[in-house]
């Protein structure tokens, strides 16, 4: 029955301390219950059998008012249940504070609304976090502007991203799956939609995806890749496809206006074309169109040459597919 | 009427020469070197300094102990903060657990490389240039 | 004695500049009355505009940068111009003097000017609506409130001039009640309200001070870039986050404590009952008034903090839930042997003990570091904070409004109205919180605008009962508003529910201008229903 | 309605008994309120503590470009500014109103010293550059090495700042209560205004004889 009802209440438990956890909410879930039942049944039974009966005149009532025995009950029951859930509370935290020491290390970094990982041997995902099942993973957090906070539910476990300091949090997932990540420190605009997934393989098969990270596009045609890169990347968060202004300017517009004069908030302009779009990218602050805010980051280092001739073929491709 | 306490003359001016008194000694004693134990030197005497004003110059040694209580609280949640946030700021990284956690990522703000070395006065020197000792005559 | 019998506080200095330029504690009171519920108003328009944009996922009502200026602005409004200073402003300046037998408070002209400095103060929050909101979340968490372009420095102005109205209040309050009381009322004769007053009023003003200079650090931190909250310039945001809640937690307890004083006054006078462990509940508001300035920490368990820091504020939290769970068993035991009428006062709070303590088990849950780990910025705390602030606080309101309206305003509202609506604000509420516990352990974040699809049900629900909330409330209010109409005014008489404190035995309703026509001399105690019988004066 | 019995003399609010309740109230209210002062500053040293625990040799450093001599002499015109303060009230006590005035005028002029000293330190300062936060542009041979020093001197000023910002508050207060006890509003009889404005004044100097060894004496 336990298990049916943890479905109900909790999210899948995958990390090693989701179920010490879930056993430690449902002994505080079900003490609560039976206070609050005390309360809940002593108002009504009092209020209804000592009510005011219609037409009965007021009298004296009793001068009743302390009895040792119950005070003290009233308070050594709540203290006995809240030092168990304290000492309990306090010995599952411990294990999710002491990280094993054999755990690879992956460094995340949560930036205005989307989250990088980089892996032990490298190589740089984008809201994609991958580890191997059964093994402890140890995530060094940190954020590059403001306070994020990465939360992934079925693991239990959530820590503040810092910009001017590191924070550790660690977790052995049991089963293989696609999972959700949240920021639960609000960052601004984008923050419901700094969304992430965290995907979890067998050991095996991280050690093939890990190997061959860094060149597993190698055989893309470029505008195929560009489009990956568009959603993978998270442009997919800031910029839209069909035309619409989001938190940036819609690439369908960038690519229709391919070779015009676009200008910027501080009066200059250039021409739309490859090297417009490559230092746009590489930096945005330079270059910010009128009528947007500068809140682009950097992607310095998080796209590859290859990557931003990819994008920039998928860029010119939505050219053409529109006219047709 | 006044049944209030009038606090003899005498006592302020033992007070007052008191208080100039351990002004001195503070800072004599800053000249001392004693390490760690400078600053607790340091704020021993202010406090005695302290409360000597609060007790004679502000009555509270002959007031209502309300007063007293009152003035002893605010001291009181000034030590509960004080001592609850160095908890949490001196023993970050704790447990020896996570090394990462105690040291900060960039330190230095960013401002600092830009600005050009200057002199005791303030003004601009640019090592190369070599009418460094103009600018000396400037003022 | 008949011509003066019909002057009161509401009528007697006539004109318009009397009430502008009043001393009189009891207008004073109902100036702070009138502005907190058109806050409160205003405050929860916001929060039905977030529940129907949240109705389903994806952008369909608001965009983003609106819906973060309403959740901020929502927080702020209902916690720096409600709660905080509405609720003892309102109903601590109508009734404490009345309660200690003092003509007026310790310093009136400082009572007024409290008054003003809290609507300047409020003037700056709603220039701050006019001009485009504030997105930063009513905590103003650095550095994204240094750099958040919105207009942050209005409104922490506006709270910060707002601090100041709360500091006079509660010195206002604390001189009344140690040197204004009548002869022969000790501290173990005050009623427990008064006592309640006393324990805001010390948090007041020990707290406000460190939230007014954490006020000015984050303006200097914008215009000078002083770098104490500011990561890029060598500050800490952590640091903030302490300074923010060593005031904001203790500011809960201003918000719960007069509410724990309402109840506990209106429950003994509706059950004729003398209170039970009246020593036991006056000394639990003291303790808690305390041990609030020591667990701050609690709402920063995943902010990274040093773990010996998070095992320390867990400990002390557990010990701040002991307190308040004696009160509210004293609270049940008060209606043993007693005979109590279902008057709205005691509907609103009975439901104040059944939602209080739903909030206050809630508690216990995120106390464990281990289990906040999981839950901590999820819409389990917004439920939890919910339960406590409007399930606790405002149903405690309005259950003092219904218990001392016809005190204050000498008319009697129609009573089955206002059960209804007592009833329609306890479903409507649970309806609208509960399921948002489920989302929280399901793992939705706190202030999103748009979520999955997993949780769509439970927010459908949530949605579709904030608007039975919003119009039991909008009807509870209007209909005490309804009783000033000239047809149905009834005459309550001066002790309509029989209680036995001062405001209730010795002055008319509406009170004299100066509350007593001669000094009252205590006859019995507070809640002494066991020796004296007090006939209602208004008969249903 | 006859509170307001013909005897009571001219200062007695008509809701207070007689006039120790309001002198006594009057003074735990000030009290009240010398605790709000204690716990803004309370803020301010401990954000000086937290910042001196994390850049101590920083501090150590920085606080050599302070002129330990004014901040002396500072501390010597403000603890003489508290005499002559407390000294007022013990003359309006005696009923010597020349005295009392001649002793409040002092204090005044002790409270504009020790501005102008400030005055002094803060130009030097706004002169070399070494201003709080983004605006500190110091680079002197003793302060290229530090790290952050721009957060010693933003403290400095505000601490500093609002402490001086108190000064010229309590200089008001003592101003007008120059014109009152000359107009003879205040006597032997009454004088509540003076002893408030005296625990006010002498707060002010308590908390500079902190501010005093935290800046100028770290050694």
């Amino acid at each position: 029955m336990l298990d049916r009802l943890t479905e109900f209440f909790f999210p899948k438990q995958v990390s090693t301390f989701a179920s010490d956890i879930d056993n430690l909410y449902f002994f505080i879930f079900y003490s609560s219950v039976a206070l609050f039942f005390i309360v809940v049944f002593g108002m009504v039974y009092l209020s209804i059998k000592y009510r005011h009966r219609k037409g009965e005149e007021l009298k004296l009532t009793s001068s009743k008012d302390h009895s040792n025995l119950l005070e003290s009950l009233f308070f050594i029951i709540p203290l006995i249940l809240v030092s168990i859930t304290f000492v309990w509370g306090i010995k599952s935290y411990l294990q999710m504070v002491i990280v094993p020491d054999d755990a690879i290390e992956i460094k995340v970094t949560g930036q205005s609304w989307f989250w990088t990982f980089d892996y032990p041997d490298g190589g740089t995902t984008l809201n994609e976090l991958v580890v191997p099942s059964n093994t402890p993973v140890k995530l060094v957090l940190s954020s590059k502007d403001v306070l994020h906070s990465f939360f992934i539910p079925v693991m239990r476990s959530k820590m503040d991203c810092l910009p001017n300091r590191y924070n550790i949090m660690w977790f052995d997932a049991t089963k293989e799956g696609v999972y959700d990540i949240f920021c639960t420190e609000y960052c601004g605009t984008g923050h419901s939609q700094m969304g992430a997934k965290v995907i979890v393989m067998k050991p095996a098969q991280y050690d093939e995806w890990a190997s061959e990270l860094g060149s597993e596009d190698d055989d893309l045609p470029l505008d195929e890749l560009g489009a990956k890169l568009y959603t993978k990347k998270a442009c997919n968060t800031c910029h839209t496809l069909d035309g619409s202004a989001l938190v940036g300017p819609s690439y369908l517009q960038t690519s229709q206006m391919w070779g015009q004069e676009r200008v910027f908030d501080d009066g200059t302009s250039s021409v739309i074309d490859d090297n417009y779009i490559r230092s746009s990218i590489l930096e945005p602050m330079t270059q910010i169109v009128a009528g947007y805010q500068g809140v682009m980051p950097t992607y310095q280092g998080l796209l590859s040459d290859r990557e931003l001739d990819a994008l920039i073929a998928f860029l010119k491709t939505l050219n053409e597919d529109s006219q047709i | 009427m006044s049944e209030h306490h009038i606090t003899p003359l005498r006592t302020y001016l033992i007070i007052a020469s008191l208080l100039l008194f351990l002004s001195a000694v503070t800072v004599w004693v800053s000249y001392v070197d004693l390490g760690p134990l400078n600053i607790v030197v340091a704020m021993l005497v202010a406090t005695v300094k302290a409360s000597l004003v609060a007790f004679f110059f502000m009555h509270l040694l002959w007031d209502d102990k309300k007063n007293l209580t009152m003035f002893l609280m605010s001291l009181m949640f000034f030590g509960i903060f004080v001592t609850i946030t160095l908890l949490d700021t001196e023993f970050r990284g704790d447990l020896g657990l996570n090394p990462e956690v105690k040291n900060p990522i960039n330190n230095r703000a960013s401002f600092y490389d830009t600005l050009p070395l200057t002199d005791t006065h303030g003004h601009p020197v640019d090592e190369h240039s070599d009418d460094h000792h103009e600018d000396k005559e400037h003022h | 004695m008949s011509e003066h019998k019909k002057q009161n506080y509401l009528n007697h200095p006539k004109g318009l500049m009397s009430w502008i330029l009043t001393l009189d504690h009891k207008r004073i009171g109902l100036m702070y009355l009138f502005s907190g519920i058109l806050f409160f108003f205003l405050g929860g328009l916001l929060a039905l505009v977030m529940r129907f944009e949240l109705a389903a996922p994806g952008n369909d009502i608001i965009s983003n940068e609106v819906y973060n200026n309403v959740y901020t602005l929502h927080g702020a409004i209902m916690i720096f111009l409600f709660i905080i200073p509405a609720i003892p402003g309102a109903l601590g300046n109508i009734l404490l003097p009345l309660m200690v037998g003092a003509k007026d408070v310790a310093f009136p002209r400082l009572n007024l000017a409290s008054f003003y400095i809290y609507s300047f103060g409020a003037l700056f929050a709603m220039y701050t609506i006019i001009n485009g909101g504030v997105d930063t979340g009513w905590t103003f968490y650095t550095p994204y409130s240094t750099q958040s372009s919105s207009n942050v420095v209005p409104m922490t102005l506006g709270i910060f001039i707002i601090g100041f109205s709360s500091i006079l209040t509660g010195l206002n309050f604390i001189a009344t009640i140690h040197k204004m009381r009548i002869p022969g009322l000790t501290w173990y004769k005050l009623p427990l309200f008064v006592w309640a007053l006393y324990g805001t009023s010390l948090v007041q003003i020990t707290a406000t001070p460190v939230l007014a200079i954490t006020m000015v650090l984050l303006m200097l931190e914008r215009f000078l870039g002083i770098g104490i909250f500011d990561p890029a310039l060598g500050g800490d945001p952590v640091l903030y986050q302490h300074f923010f809640w060593f005031y904001s937690h203790p500011a809960v307890y201003i918000m719960i404590l007069p509410a724990f004083g309402i109840i506990s006054e209106i429950i003994p006078v509706h059950s004729r009952k003398k209170i039970w462990g009246y020593k036991f509940i006056a000394y639990s508001t003291l303790s808690i008034a305390f041990i609030g300035f020591l667990v701050w920490g609690h709402h920063m368990f995943t902010s990274g903090q040093s773990v010996f820091s998070q095992i320390v504020f867990s400990f002390i939290t557990y010990f701040v839930g002991i307190p308040t769970g004696v009160k509210i068993f004293s609270w049940i035991l008060t209606m043993y042997k007693g005979q109590v009428s279902f008057t709205p006062p005691m509907m609103y709070a009975l439901s104040f003990l059944f939602l209080f303590t739903i909030g206050g088990l809630t508690g216990i849950f995120l106390g464990a570091v281990a289990l906040d780990i999981h839950l901590h910025d999820t819409y389990f705390v917004v439920a939890h904070f919910h339960y406590v602030m409007q399930g606790g606080t405002i149903v405690a309101f309005l259950g003092g409004l219904h218990h001392w309206w016809p005190k204050s305003f000498g008319v009697m509202y129609n009573q089955t109205i206002a059960n209804i609506a007592a009833l329609g604000v306890f479903i409507g509420f649970n309806g609208t919180f509960f399921p948002q516990f489920l989302l929280g352990l399901r793992g939705m974040p706190r202030r999103y605008a748009t979520y999955d699809e997993q949780f769509v049900e439970l927010h459908s629900y949530s949605t579709f009962w904030s608007g039975i909330l919003g119009i039991s409330i909008f009807i509870a209010v209007m209909n005490l508003f309804w009783s000033f109409i000239k047809k149905n005014k009834v005459d309550p008489g001066s002790n309509p529910w029989g209680g036995m404190t001062l405001e209730w035995t010795h002055t008319s309703s509406p009170p004299h201008p100066h509350n007593f026509e001669e000094e009252p001399v205590l006859q019995h105690g507070p809640y002494d229903y066991d020796k004296v019988i007090v006939e209602k004066t208004y008969k249903k | 309605m006859s509170d307001h019995n013909p005897n009571a003399p001219s200062h007695l609010k008509h809701y207070f008994h007689d006039v120790n309740q309001q002198y006594e109230t009057s003074k735990f209210a000030m009290w009240a309120f010398i605790l709000t002062e204690v716990l803004t500053f309370a803020g301010l040293f401990v954000a000086y503590i937290v910042y001196r625990s994390w850049y101590p040799d920083m501090f150590v450093d920085a606080h050599k470009l302070l002129d330990v001599n004014k901040g002396l002499t500072n501390t010597v015109v403000l603890i003489t500014s508290s005499l002559t303060m407390a000294l007022a009230i013990w003359a309006i006590q005696k009923n010597n109103k020349k005295l009392s005035v001649l002793m409040l005028v002092a204090t005044f002029v002790f409270a504009l010293a020790f501005l102008g000293i400030k005055y002094l330190e803060y130009s030097h300062k706004f002169e070399v550059g070494q201003l709080p936060g983004l605006y500190y542009s110091y680079m002197g041979p003793d302060a290229a090495h530090l790290n952050n020093p721009h957060i010693f001197f933003s403290i400095y000023f505000i601490m500093t700042g609002l402490h001086g910002l108190h000064v010229a508050i309590g200089m008001g207060l003592i101003a007008w209560l120059i014109y009152s006890t000359q107009k003879g509003n205040l006597t032997s009889e009454y004088y509540t205004p003076m002893e408030m404005i005296g625990i006010f004044w002498h707060l002010v100097d308590l908390i500079w004889i902190y501010l005093f060894p935290l800046f100028y004496l770290i050694g």
